[in-house]
């Protein structure tokens, strides 16, 4: 039977609907868990989808991070379960620090919705695991605070050990080092800020993102397996 | 004291003398504010009802016209479209920003309030020439706006228009449209029924922004040092309340547990309980002190006539309440019972409003609503009209070099449209940048369904000053090119009327004009009006702007599996021109009003083009046919289309060549003024099987010519234009940033 | 002389401040049930060449005004100190 | 008691401030060339309880560090004073 992918949903959040659609096209069993969840019982991957958690008021994710789900996804990764967050999601992985480095605002300081292209430059995560090194994606970003940076040691080290999962072809926001998607140590949390769930239909213009969806609920099915 | 209280309040002595009519009595202060704010243009519209009632709204497909808080049309498959456009001119002049975030909070209400879930936004708007610092400070404050609230709250932009003109610098216009859809059994009317019931106020807490805001500011132009007196009601809006709210109140409508809901906007709580009441025939008694408050110290009729954002009012029985309170807090949804729904046969339909126990108002619910006077205002044509006609700018000297003029007439708006989400709901086939917006008519909650809707805005204030009867039409017939070229047949119409002062007799004539023209031109199309807007005393110090009449057209598509053939260029391809190609009467290719005359020449003046209705229905259906096979999956002879429209067949071949990165070669055309006419019913396709469609076009009864090939790293138009596409492509990606972004 | 000056913009008394109350409202959830009236600004530091502090004074507040504060919405504090010649850090 | 707290967010050394920078750029523009050093940040103010001021300050840092600024690019100042009884407006 196909993968559970739990997809959180914090007031704000508006790219559920999307992230289940699309997680659907990739094989798996998408289901809503409302951020007041304590437990992610019988789910085999978690997402935390686009969206405005709590309207960025503060800072983007700031605030959703001390929803009560939060502690159960951070018990959920401890374990090695897939966590995938997206945008608004990626945002919240930082704020709980789940992932290294913060998002600010763009360079420009504006918001930037756009077609946007991303090269797959480890495949040592949930993510981009079995996906071809070097590929490029054609991957809509939507953000306002996209611009990803983090202090040199940790840069350094996202480097060296792999974790610099996807890099824009062509920077939009002034991310350090071009980065738009970075992985945990043990590579099952995965953060970036194109929106894959937007490029899973060609009738909507790319279907690009699919490769990285099924390589995360083909890791999902994995731990189903295990 | 009264005595002089309407006249602040923006009633007239006469409207007084009626209200102490109505009453019977000299009306208290609150029940003066009511009338004053629902009395107000904005509210009533006092000026134009007389004029809007010659409007066409009924057709096959409207499920609701006029009248409500959004027309709703059956898509098929058991979904229902619902759809409506607004003006925030006057707070957008005021704080760009809010103003236009505000605006996109209260059209998103319109729709939400019928039972739909708001699916797209589309945002018309109109500046003076971004040269100046105050210029661009709007530009920028009312895209940001939109962009913030629009993203924030979950709804994508999916295009819109973005006109310049020196008309608009004291007085810009935002214009917003909304679409929404809902499962045609959920569609609810903002009525209140049932003596009983419960009056349930949802969402935002209620404080002084915004006080007699609308009326105030939208019923007296803007004359400079008054601006600053106008400040303090500016109104914040809040989108992650809204975005609660939608998704509470929807739940609420899913649940079944309301029996009417209307959101509050203009005149807020007064005009929310008065038009439910009346509507349902039945009163209402509203307590001013259960109304939750930000600020301290509220008198009752502040209460009444705040328009804070991010509020509406559900009509709930008694026994669905506790219901009701559990799925707001779930959504964090504020929810407070401050009134009740009365029958009382001794005194039917009133408004009594309590503070606590006593009773500090009572009026006829329905006296607020719709007794509002009925102006039949003085007009007349303008004195110079036909001097003005006669100034017509066709036969204007050739430019010495037509390729410069071309590159001025391009703009890439993707500058405004980049900053907005466009994409969410994963429905956007075709977004902003080409002919019409093209979604799959999908969404959470909705049946499963094949079909698509497609929508589109236009306006050409150049085209409407010169005679805003024909110009009106004009821009109709464009919206349906516009649809067309996405494979859309076209199926209801909202408008917005932004016009300037109606106690100006020329303007009244300009409203008059252009509502005989969309009658006209409706019925032409077989098209009903399902809503609209007016905006009046959009002025600065006694000048009015262009008549600036705003559609909105909505089409529908049977089959959405493939995409359509874009709006671009495919090198090797068959450029040819669907359409006649020269007007029949003296001069074949008028030049009066078109972007080239009035932004290259600075002539406003002369004749437009006339308008061969039939024809053009002709010429749409036979592309909307083409363009859907693609859509449905079965190919289509075309591979690209882009109907011809402002700046003529010059900017619309450059518009394909620059988005299909390919070069042209075209013969044939008859100098500048072909070059630049903006003669309507005429589309350019891209075709790998000319011979074949010059066939069905034929057989259609439309003309077909083939001009020219595409390919090459030339854009050349033989004897008038040669240039390299990526100079024509660098002045239409940098028109804007060049001007809002100076180094 | 130099000057360091803060400037503090915040939104005018009866303007909603989504921000501040959406702050507010999230707090009990983290154990700070013993916070009220949270509001939410913008501030500003920047360094300033004058003759003397009310020069600096009026340079700085104009610039809070025609700049950095929205005078439609927002009001705007100045602070102000003299630097010592060295330029010290603020 | 009850204190007025003002927190200062600001980005930390060394973390680029689009916002700062672009207000400076715009400066010379609008006659402002004695302007320098240009930096943006937030600023928030609440009322809290508590039994003295070591315990107020206390509580008002934990709230600055865990919520209102993000220790990976912004550090917080917090000021505050205690308020009369009467709940005197900040
Ligand atoms: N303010 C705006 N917001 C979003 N999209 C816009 C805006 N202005 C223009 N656009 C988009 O740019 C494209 C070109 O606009 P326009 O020239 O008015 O098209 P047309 O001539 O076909 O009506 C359209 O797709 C329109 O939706
Ligand atoms: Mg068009």
């Amino acid at each position: 039977m196909s993968a559970r992918v739990g997809v959180v949903v914090f007031p704000g959040t508006n790219c559920e609907h999307d992230t289940v659609t699309a997680l659907e096209r990739a094989g798996a069993t998408g289901t809503l868990v409302w951020h007041t969840e304590q437990r992610l019982d019988g789910l085999d991957a978690v997402v935390l989808p686009g969206g405005f958690a709590h309207g960025d008021y503060l800072r983007p994710g700031a605030i959703a991070r001390f929803s009560p789900v939060m502690a159960a996804v951070e018990r959920f990764a401890a374990g090695g379960g897939p966590v995938l967050g997206i945008c608004n999601g990626f945002q919240v992985l930082t704020e709980a620090g789940l992932l290294p480095g913060a998002l600010v605002k763009n360079r420009g300081l504006r918001f930037v919705c756009a077609p946007a292209c991303v090269r797959v430059d480890s495949t040592q995560s949930v993510l981009t695991g079995g996906v071809d090194e070097g590929r490029e994606l054609a991957i809509p970003v939507n953000h306002f605070s996209g611009s990803y940076v983090c202090d040199d040691r940790t840069l350094a080290e996202l480097r060296d050990t792999g974790r610099v999962v996807l890099r824009y072809v062509e920077n939009p926001n002034g991310s350090v080092d071009d980065i738009a998607g970075v992985a945990s140590r043990a590579g099952n949390v995965v953060g970036l800020m194109p929106h894959p769930e937007r490029a899973s239909d060609p009738l909507v213009g790319s279907d690009d993102g699919l490769p990285l969806l099924r390589a995360l609920v083909g890791a999902a099915a994995g731990v189903r397996a295990a | 004291m009264t005595g002089t209280l309407h006249r602040a309040l923006g009633l007239t002595d006469e409207e007084h003398a009626r209200i102490v009519e109505i009453l019977g009595r000299d009306p208290n202060e609150l029940e003066l504010a009511l009338y004053g704010v629902m009395w107000s243009e904005h509210c009533s519209y006092k000026s134009s009802r007389l004029h809007l009632r010659r409007l066409p709204t009924t057709g096959e497909r409207v499920l609701v016209g006029p009248g409500e808080n959004a027309g709703v049309i059956d898509a098929g498959d058991g979904i229902a479209v619902a759809i409506r456009i607004e003006s925030h001119n006057h707070p957008s002049a005021i704080e760009p920003h809010q103003g236009a975030a505000t605006g996109v909070g209260g059209i998103l209400r319109d729709i939400f309030t019928m039972g739909a879930r708001p699916l797209a936004v589309m945002d018309p708007l109109f500046f003076g020439p971004p040269d100046g610092a105050r210029q661009r400070w709007l530009l920028e404050g009312v895209v940001s706006g939109i962009s913030s609230y629009g993203n924030s709250v979950g709804v994508p932009t999916v295009g819109g228009e973005l006109t310049f003109d020196p008309c608009y610098a004291g007085n810009p216009l935002v214009n917003v449209l909304c679409l929404g859809a809902l499962p045609v059994d959920r569609l609810v009317l903002g009525r209140a029924s049932g003596g009983g019931n419960l009056a349930v106020l949802l969402g935002a807490t209620t404080g002084r922004d915004g006080i007699g805001g609308v009326s105030v500011l939208a019923s007296a132009g803007f004359s400079g040092e008054a601006d600053e007196a106008k400040r303090p009601n500016v109104q914040v809006g809040d989108p992650f309340e809204e975005k609660r709210l939608i998704e509470a109140c929807l739940a609420l409508l899913d649940a079944g547990l309301v029996v009417g809901i209307q959101d509050l906007g203009g005149a807020g709580l007064a005009c929310a309980t008065s038009e439910t009441a009346a509507r349902g025939g039945v009163g209402m008694d509203v307590d001013v002190g259960a109304v939750p408050r930000r600020e301290p110290g509220m008198a009752p009729w502040e209460v009444m006539t705040s328009e804070s954002q991010e509020r509406m009012l559900a009509i709930v029985t008694p026994g669905s309440w506790p219901a009701v309170e559990a799925l707001c807090r779930r959504w964090e949804v504020r929810a407070s019972v401050v009134g009740t729904v009365t029958e009382d046969a001794a005194h039917p339909g009133r408004l009594r409003v309590r503070d606590g126990d006593n009773v500090v108002g009572d009026v006829p619910a329905a006296s607020l609503a719709d007794d509002a006077p009925v102006y039949d205002r003085p007009m007349h044509p303008p004195a110079d009209l036909d001097r003005r006609r006669s100034d017509d700018p066709t036969g204007t000297e050739a430019p010495a070099d037509c390729a410069a003029e071309l590159a001025a007439l391009l703009v890439d708006p993707s500058w405004v449209y980049r900053q907005y989400d466009h994409q969410l709901f994963l429905n956007t086939v075709v977004g902003p940048g080409a002919d019409a917006a093209l979604l799959r008519l999908a969404g959470p909650g909705l049946p499963p369904s094949e079909r698509g809707v497609a929508v589109t805005t236009d306006s050409a204030p150049r085209w409407c000053a010169i005679d805003p009867r024909a110009g009106v039409a004009l821009v109709l017939a464009e919206a349906v090119a516009n649809l067309a070229c996405v494979g859309a047949t076209p199926v209801a119409v909202v408008n917005c009327l932004n016009f300037g002062n109606p106690e100006h007799p020329e303007v009244m004539w300009q409203l008059s004009e252009t509502v005989d023209g969309l009658a006209d031109a409706c019925r032409a199309f077989g098209l009903p009006v399902v809503g609209g807007n007016v905006s009046l005393y959009n002025e600065t110090t006694g000048a009015d702007i262009s008549p600036t009449p705003v559609l909105g057209v909505l089409g529908l598509v049977d089959r959405l599996v493939e995409r359509p053939p874009p709006m671009a260029l495919v090198p090797g391809s068959t450029v040819v021109l669907l359409g006649a190609r020269r007007a029949a009467g003296r001069s074949p290719h008028p030049l009066g009003g078109s972007r080239w005359a009035v932004e290259c020449r600075g002539r406003r003046h002369g004749a437009l083009p006339a308008l061969d209705a039939a024809a053009h229905a002709r010429l749409a259906a036979f592309v909307a046919s083409l363009v859907a096979d693609a859509l449905g999956g079965g190919g289509s002879v075309l591979c690209g289309v882009h109907d011809v429209s402002g700046g003529g067949l010059g900017v619309a071949l450059a518009e394909m060549a620059v988005a299909g990165g390919s070069g042209v070669r075209v013969a044939g055309v008859d100098g500048h003024a072909e070059l630049f006419t903006e003669l309507p019913s005429r589309v350019l396709a891209a075709t790998d099987a000319p011979v074949e469609l010059c066939a069905r076009a034929e057989a259609a009864g439309v003309p077909a010519s083939v001009i020219g090939t595409a390919g090459g790293p030339r854009f050349a138009v033989e004897g008038l234009v040669d240039v390299s596409l990526d100079e024509l492509t660098a002045s239409w990606a940098g028109a804007l940033a060049r001007r809002l972004e100076p180094a | 002389m130099k000057f360091a000056v803060r400037v503090e913009v915040r939104l005018r008394q009866g303007i909603a401040d989504p921000e501040g109350a959406t702050i507010e409202r999230a707090l009990p959830a983290l154990g700070f049930d013993d916070v009220r009236g949270v509001t939410a600004g913008r501030s500003f530091r920047f360094e300033l060449d004058a003759d003397d502090e009310a020069a600096a004074r009026g340079r700085a507040g104009e610039l809070a005004r025609r700049l950095l504060a929205n005078p439609v919405i927002e009001d705007a504090d100045v602070e102000l100190r003299p630097l010592a010649r060295t330029g010290e850090r603020r």
